[in-house]
């Protein structure tokens, strides 16, 4: 049997160091990546240090414009703005994280789940989708407001759950995909169930398109925790948000287009981070999706 | 004492229904009643065109789907009569090598893992040296070097592909291998290659391999017997060398004219060839609209495989045509 | 093609039927008694009790659900707690303020994202291509409420040309009412069009490289033909898949401009029936909310019909 | 002589990769087709047969960089703008591709999409240029072409898609077709009578035949002469039937060696070793050498040139016979 001659030399190589130099050469991994970062540090620095506790009231100094009172001007009731945002960043990012991460959990469950099983199973998963899918964090909310009371746990609950039927939805399709791949026969033809065949198979094969998903849903988090906070629905006062910031701000747009402009800059900013991170990840991780 | 054989297929069919709650019911025929037997140590070739039920038949030898009537004994026992248990311990007797060299090795796994996928199946779970070690030996056994394992799989051309789909199949030492359109996505020259790495394995392995496929050079050229299948029934079957020289049954004579030949330069002098539209056909032999030798019995009756007598040439062969005798005599006096 | 109809519908009303049930369930668990809301709590448990005999609070769940259903089918979705009025009459009165809204928005965003999403396809890797790149996703990142802010901002705080908010009413004319729902409209379209720019891309882009395109170029057809004609009408099922599943998102941009403009809309009602705990009110927005989403994607799926005659041809 | 329906003069295609590198595929290749006439392209996967197919048709996608001259009918294809080149592709040449399942626009009738062509390049009505869509479909043997002419593509057969590809390519008599592997993804039986159909067209309506494939009984059945295509480089040239039965190449002759028939008493199939080189990987000198039986030291030295050992035969091998010994 004749040695065949080594194979022709391997195409861009798998390792991480290729990746990472290729994710150099993304410049919207970068920019996303670095946007993310930074808000998440002033995030967790809020927890320690903010230049002024945010809850502080300085009548006297109220509707103070950015640099005259406090980096960034003081609100209607003389609050340092500037640390508002810095909390309401914290506030902002642990809802939405932590909503993602249960929507992603249980929906990518329920999606290899569907493309395991098929069946009447697949039809009542994706006919109780449909059923969640058609109610909005915002009106989710109001229900679970009243029920809950409104605050941290009902806002993370109301977009936690909504994820769950975009994950699932994104799962199932990513995974029938694999399901009918030749491999997957093979492994079958090998004795192997359902569940060890989504553990080996499955699931690494489709961990790039969730990560993908997951930082676009962060994106979509952050949007939704800012428009429940906004009517009222997020965190009880006096804990700053940055939806509760624009609420507030609302009232005074003639006198203080600061205290509209500045949340609004910092949520788009935060959402556009996770959505370069997001489009940076797709190009890295899956080459054929390079410059879509 | 005549072994029995490795693999007995008896009256397999396989229906498929579509068409759901409100719509029209659908039943689409795959296989109709196949019968017929594998020997070990052989290569048993399957050839037919798209859509006569080849696949089917692969998936249901691999127990990867489940017939609608009649049973496959491997090695004497039903393999749907078996319980899961029992048919998963089984497995490690017949393994499946898939088309598309791009398509049946996962992306995500080292070689080394992918070909000792099918070993978790043996009772007492090889140990991580002696999987290597077993690795290794087969990867060099289909003409691979052992360092190839910490390789991915893009990192391979389409034959060495095939060589490690095949490294994977054989990993367990099973007695049966289903090869189905094995070496079609791969070139000329690599596709030799793999002809004569399977011939090898059946040499000095003894391993039985049910070679499917549509191109009947292919079968022609690797194949000890052949059965040919039509829209879901077998037609014909016999030692392939003679099944090729004298075809008993219209439908291979007319895949034996029809595949173009290296040797046959221009327009062949043939009448031309109407591939009028399949009718379903409920009665009668399904071939009859397109046969040019039917008559009236064809359309009434449906022709069972037969023998045709004992005749050196003529034992061991079987095919399912009122008129194969009319075919023979014609042969022999063109 | 009618075995396909009937099972779409029947999907449809299971799904609806669903929603319902799972709407009511998690009001009627709601803390808090109806009765006592209405009646003040001066109120003596014996007329507290006659009252929730007479809206039939004593009944068991079910009967309740069954009860509340029929009346959904025939129109008369219940009184409402604090005005006293049918609330039929209080969806009806609002819904001219959100549906022209949510329809214009629509219009809107559609107007941009498909022309915009299939020029940047056409020069795909061009200045226009990264231009709308960067623009869509702008319009994605910005939160549709605070684009409202900046347009009350700029319009009407500084320039004086709009009222910054309220809605005059249809009888008022239609050019002032629609004057008024052009801001809000445009602030809900601009999140939608970011999303749907972008599919419609990759849409396209995707379609391009399909064989058929190179045929109908071999055929002599130029560039511009072979895309309008060939690679855009097989994008619409990509793109009209996403203008379904964007509606949900659209319904609760909704909600939140209207806040921004103070239009009275429906979201507004669900948002004042949730401070005064009127049940009966929330539980009936939101079921009608949720069943504008099922209905939105149930005739999505039937533009899937024209669109790709494939599923047409399935009995 | 009049001058040839199709010469190529030394056309050589590049790709610019994605890292900025431009990687050279086709190179120096040169061949001349009179009308009326076949010839075969042979060569296995990647040997660059379908991107010189496309630069014929003047649809090389935006990556490639051809030089060297395409002359059809006396005019360069490579020196067109694309307006002009439109209104080449479709009268002067038609292109029928492999695969029949997505070569056809599912959303668009079948009868229109042979219908399109005539409507936007002739100026044919809608009405007229369907009616003619239904006699096409007829000369290639569609059985019912007046109902089917109306149905969608997913509803026909393989078999039925290709034909409404060749009456598409068909539509407005071109002086050349050009077949990229025709019946590659057909079934043996219909690949015969699509074969047969191509054969009539080319008979009857006197137009020149490029068939690129790497099934050698089709080339054997279908072409007068053959190119045999390897790793970019034409290797081999000349009338078919002497290229399939005495090949001056050695590559050729592992080709013909390689196919499947059978062998005396279970004899082995005879291989060529080794893989298709990729072509930024190809060995020093000639692009066969680190897989040919015959080769010696001088192979490696520099790429063998084409020579003309006898007038019509072509090859590119330092030991073909009739070469002078280095």
């Amino acid at each position: 049997m004749s040695a065949v001659a080594p194979s022709a030399p391997p195409r861009r190589g798998r390792t991480f160091a290729a990746a990472l130099r290729r994710g150099l050469a993304h410049g919207k991994l970068w920019t996303g990546g670095l946007v993310i970062g930074f808000i998440g540090a002033i995030a967790l620095l809020s927890l320690v240090w903010t230049p002024l506790p945010p809850a502080k009231l300085q009548i006297v100094q109220k509707l103070k414009p950015p640099l005259a009172q406090g980096l960034l001007g003081t609100d209607h009731l003389g609050r340092d703005v500037a640390s508002m945002l810095m909390v309401g960043a914290w506030n902002s990012l642990s809802i939405a994280v932590l909503a993602v991460v249960m929507g992603a959990l249980a929906g990518t469950l329920l999606g290899v789940a569907v493309a395991a099983r098929r069946g009447w199973f697949e039809a009542i998963m994706m006919r109780a989708n449909d059923v969640i899918f058609a109610v909005p964090p915002i009106l989710s909310a109001m229900m679970l407001g009243a029920l809950l009371g409104t605050g941290r746990p009902t806002a993370i609950i109301a977009i936690a759950v909504f994820m769950v039927p975009v994950f699932a939805r994104v799962t199932a399709s990513a995974a029938l995909q694999v399901w009918s791949r030749d491999y997957v026969q093979a492994a079958r033809g090998a004795g192997k169930g359902g569940i060890r065949i989504t553990i080996d198979h499955v699931l690494p094969n489709i961990a790039n398109q969730i990560i993908v998903q997951a930082t676009i849903q962060l994106g979509l988090a952050i949007l939704t925790e800012a428009g429940l906070s906004f009517l009222g629905l997020g965190m009880a006062p006096p804990a700053p948000t940055w939806g509760r910031m624009l609420a507030d701000a609302q009232t005074y747009l003639g006198r203080a287009p600061w205290l509209a402009i500045l949340p609004g800059l910092a949520i788009a900013l935060t959402v556009l981070g996770f959505n370069m991170l997001g489009d940076g990840l797709r190009d890295l991780l899956d080459p054929r999706e390079r410059g879509r | 004492m005549i072994e029995p054989p490795l693999v007995d297929i008896r009256h397999l069919s396989r229906d498929y229904a579509s068409g759901g709650l409100f719509a029209g019911r659908h039943v689409t025929r795959a296989l109709t009643d196949v019968s017929m037997t594998v020997h070990r140590g052989t290569i048993h070739g399957i050839v037919g065109e798209s859509g006569c039920g080849k696949s089917t038949l692969a998936r249901l030898v691999m127990a990867l789907d489940r017939p609608t009537s009649g049973s496959v004994l491997f090695e004497g026992e039903d393999l749907f009569g078996v319980s899961a248990r029992e048919l998963k311990r089984k497995r490690r007797d017949f393994q499946m090598v898939f088309q598309d060299p791009f398509g049946s090795l996962d992306p995500r796994q080292t070689v080394g893992r992918i070909v000792a996928e099918p070993l978790h199946v043996l009772d007492g779970k090889p140990g991580r040296a002696e999987r290597r070690d077993k690795v290794a030996a087969m990867l060099e056994a289909v003409g691979l070097s052992p360092d190839h394992a910490a390789r991915y799989p893009h990192a391979f051309s389409g034959g060495q592909r095939q060589r490690i789909a095949i490294a994977r199949a054989l990993i367990t030492e099973p007695k049966l291998v289903v090869a189905d359109e094995a070496v079609s996505a791969l070139d000329l020259s690599v596709q030799a290659q793999v002809l004569n790495l399977l011939m090898d394995l059946r040499d000095r392995r003894g391993v039985t391999v049910l070679f499917i496929t549509h191109n009947l050079a292919v079968v022609d050229a690797v194949a000890d017997r052949v059965g040919v299948m039509y829209r879901g029934r077998l037609v014909e079957s016999g030692p392939a060398q003679a099944v090729f020289a004298r075809p008993l049954h219209p439908y291979t004579r007319l895949l034996a004219d029809a595949e173009p030949d290296v040797t046959r330069f221009g327009r062949p002098d043939r009448p031309p060839l109407s591939v009028s539209a399949p009718i379903d056909v409920g009665v009668g032999c399904s071939f009859r609209n397109r046969c040019p030798r039917a008559v009236a019995r064809c359309a009434t009756e449906r022709p069972e495989l037969r023998s045709l007598g004992d005749e050196p040439d003529l034992r061991d062969r079987q095919t399912a045509c009122h008129r194969a005798e009319v075919l023979l005599d014609a042969e022999t006096s063109e | 093609m009618t075995g396909l109809l009937l099972r779409r519908i029947a999907s449809l009303v299971l799904t609806l039927l669903a929603v319902s049930a799972l709407i009511f369930l998690v009001m009627d668990v709601l803390p808090g008694d109806p009765a006592a809301i209405m009646l003040g709590t001066s109120a003596t448990p014996e007329t507290l009790e006659a009252l929730r005999r007479e809206l039939g609070l004593d009944q068991p769940l079910v009967l309740r659900y069954l009860s509340w259903l029929a009346g959904v089918a025939t129109g008369d979705l219940g009184m409402s707690y604090t005005y006293g009025v049918p609330v039929a009459g209080l969806i009806a009165e609002r819904l001219v303020v959100t549906l022209p809204l949510a329809f214009l928005a629509i219009l809107l965003s559609v107007a941009i994202a498909i022309p915009l999403g299939v020029a940047s396809a056409a020069r795909r890797n061009s200045v226009v291509d990264t231009a709308v790149g960067f623009l869509s996703q702008m319009f994605i990142a910005v939160p549709g409420f605070w684009v409202g802010l900046l347009l009350v901002l700029v319009f009407s705080v500084s320039f004086g040309w709009v009222p910054s908010g309220g809605f005059p009413g249809w009888q008022a004319g239609v050019l002032p009412a629609l004057g008024a729902l052009v801001l809000p409209a445009i602030a809900l379209a601009l999140p939608q069009a970011g999303v749907l720019t972008r599919v419609t891309r990759s849409a396209v882009i995707e379609v391009m490289n399909e064989d058929f395109v190179r045929t109908a170029r071999a055929k002599g057809l130029p560039r511009r033909k072979a895309l309008w004609r060939h690679a855009v009408p097989n994008a619409l099922v990509p793109v009209v898949t996403i203008l379904g599943l964007q509606f949900t998102f659209l319904i609760a941009g909704a909600v939140l401009v209207e806040n921004v403009f103070n239009l009275p809309g429906l979201g507004r009602l669900a948002l004042q029936a949730l401070s005064q705990r009127d049940i009966i009110v929330m539980q009936d927005v939101v079921l009608f909310f949720a069943a504008l989403v099922i209905v939105m994607n149930f005739l999505v799926d039937l533009s899937y019909l024209a669109l790709d005659p494939r599923l047409r041809g399935r009995t | 002589m009049t001058q040839p329906l199709l010469r190529i003069e030394n056309l050589a295609i590049s790709i610019d990769r994605p890292d900025g590198a431009r990687q050279p595929i086709v190179t120096d290749i040169s061949l001349t087709l009179e009308a009326g006439e076949t010839l075969g392209i042979v060569g296995e996967s990647g040997s660059g047969k379908s991107l010189l197919a496309l630069a014929v048709m003047g649809l090389l996608p935006p990556v490639a960089r051809p030089t060297g001259r395409i002359l059809l009918e006396g005019r360069d294809l490579l020196a067109m703008d694309d307006e002009t080149l439109c209104s080449v592709r479709g009268r002067r040449v038609g292109l029928i591709f492999q695969e029949p399942l997505t070569a056809l626009n599912p959303a668009m009738t079948v009868g229109d999409q042979i219908a399109e062509g005539m409507v936007i390049q002739d100026g044919l009505s809608w009405r007229a240029a369907r009616r003619e869509a239904i006699t096409l479909l007829d000369r290639v043997r569609m059985p019912e072409a007046a109902r089917l002419s109306r149905s969608y593509p997913h509803a026909l057969s393989g078999g039925q898609r290709q034909r409404v590809g060749i009456a598409i390519a068909l539509a407005m008599k071109p002086a050349l077709m050009i077949a990229d592997e025709p019946t590659t993804a057909l079934d043996v039986t219909v690949q015969a009578e699509v074969l047969d159909i191509l054969d009539d067209l080319t008979r009857d309506a006197g137009m020149a035949l490029i068939l690129v494939s790497h099934d050698l009984g089709v080339i054997a059945r279908m072409c007068a002469r053959t190119l045999v295509l390897y790793a970019g480089r034409r290797l081999e040239e000349g009338l078919t039937r002497d290229v399939l039965t005495m090949p001056l190449n050695p590559y050729t002759r592992g080709l013909l060696r390689a196919v499947p028939r059978r062998q005396p008493q279970d004899g082995r199939l005879q291989t060529i070793p080794g893989t298709v080189p990729s072509f930024a990987a190809l060995p020093p000198g000639c692009v066969f050498s680190d897989r040919c039986p015959e080769r010696i030291d001088a192979c490696h030295a520099a790429e063998p040139r084409w020579t003309y050992p006898v007038p019509g035969r072509g090859v590119r091998c330092i030991r073909a016979p009739g070469e002078a010994m280095p």
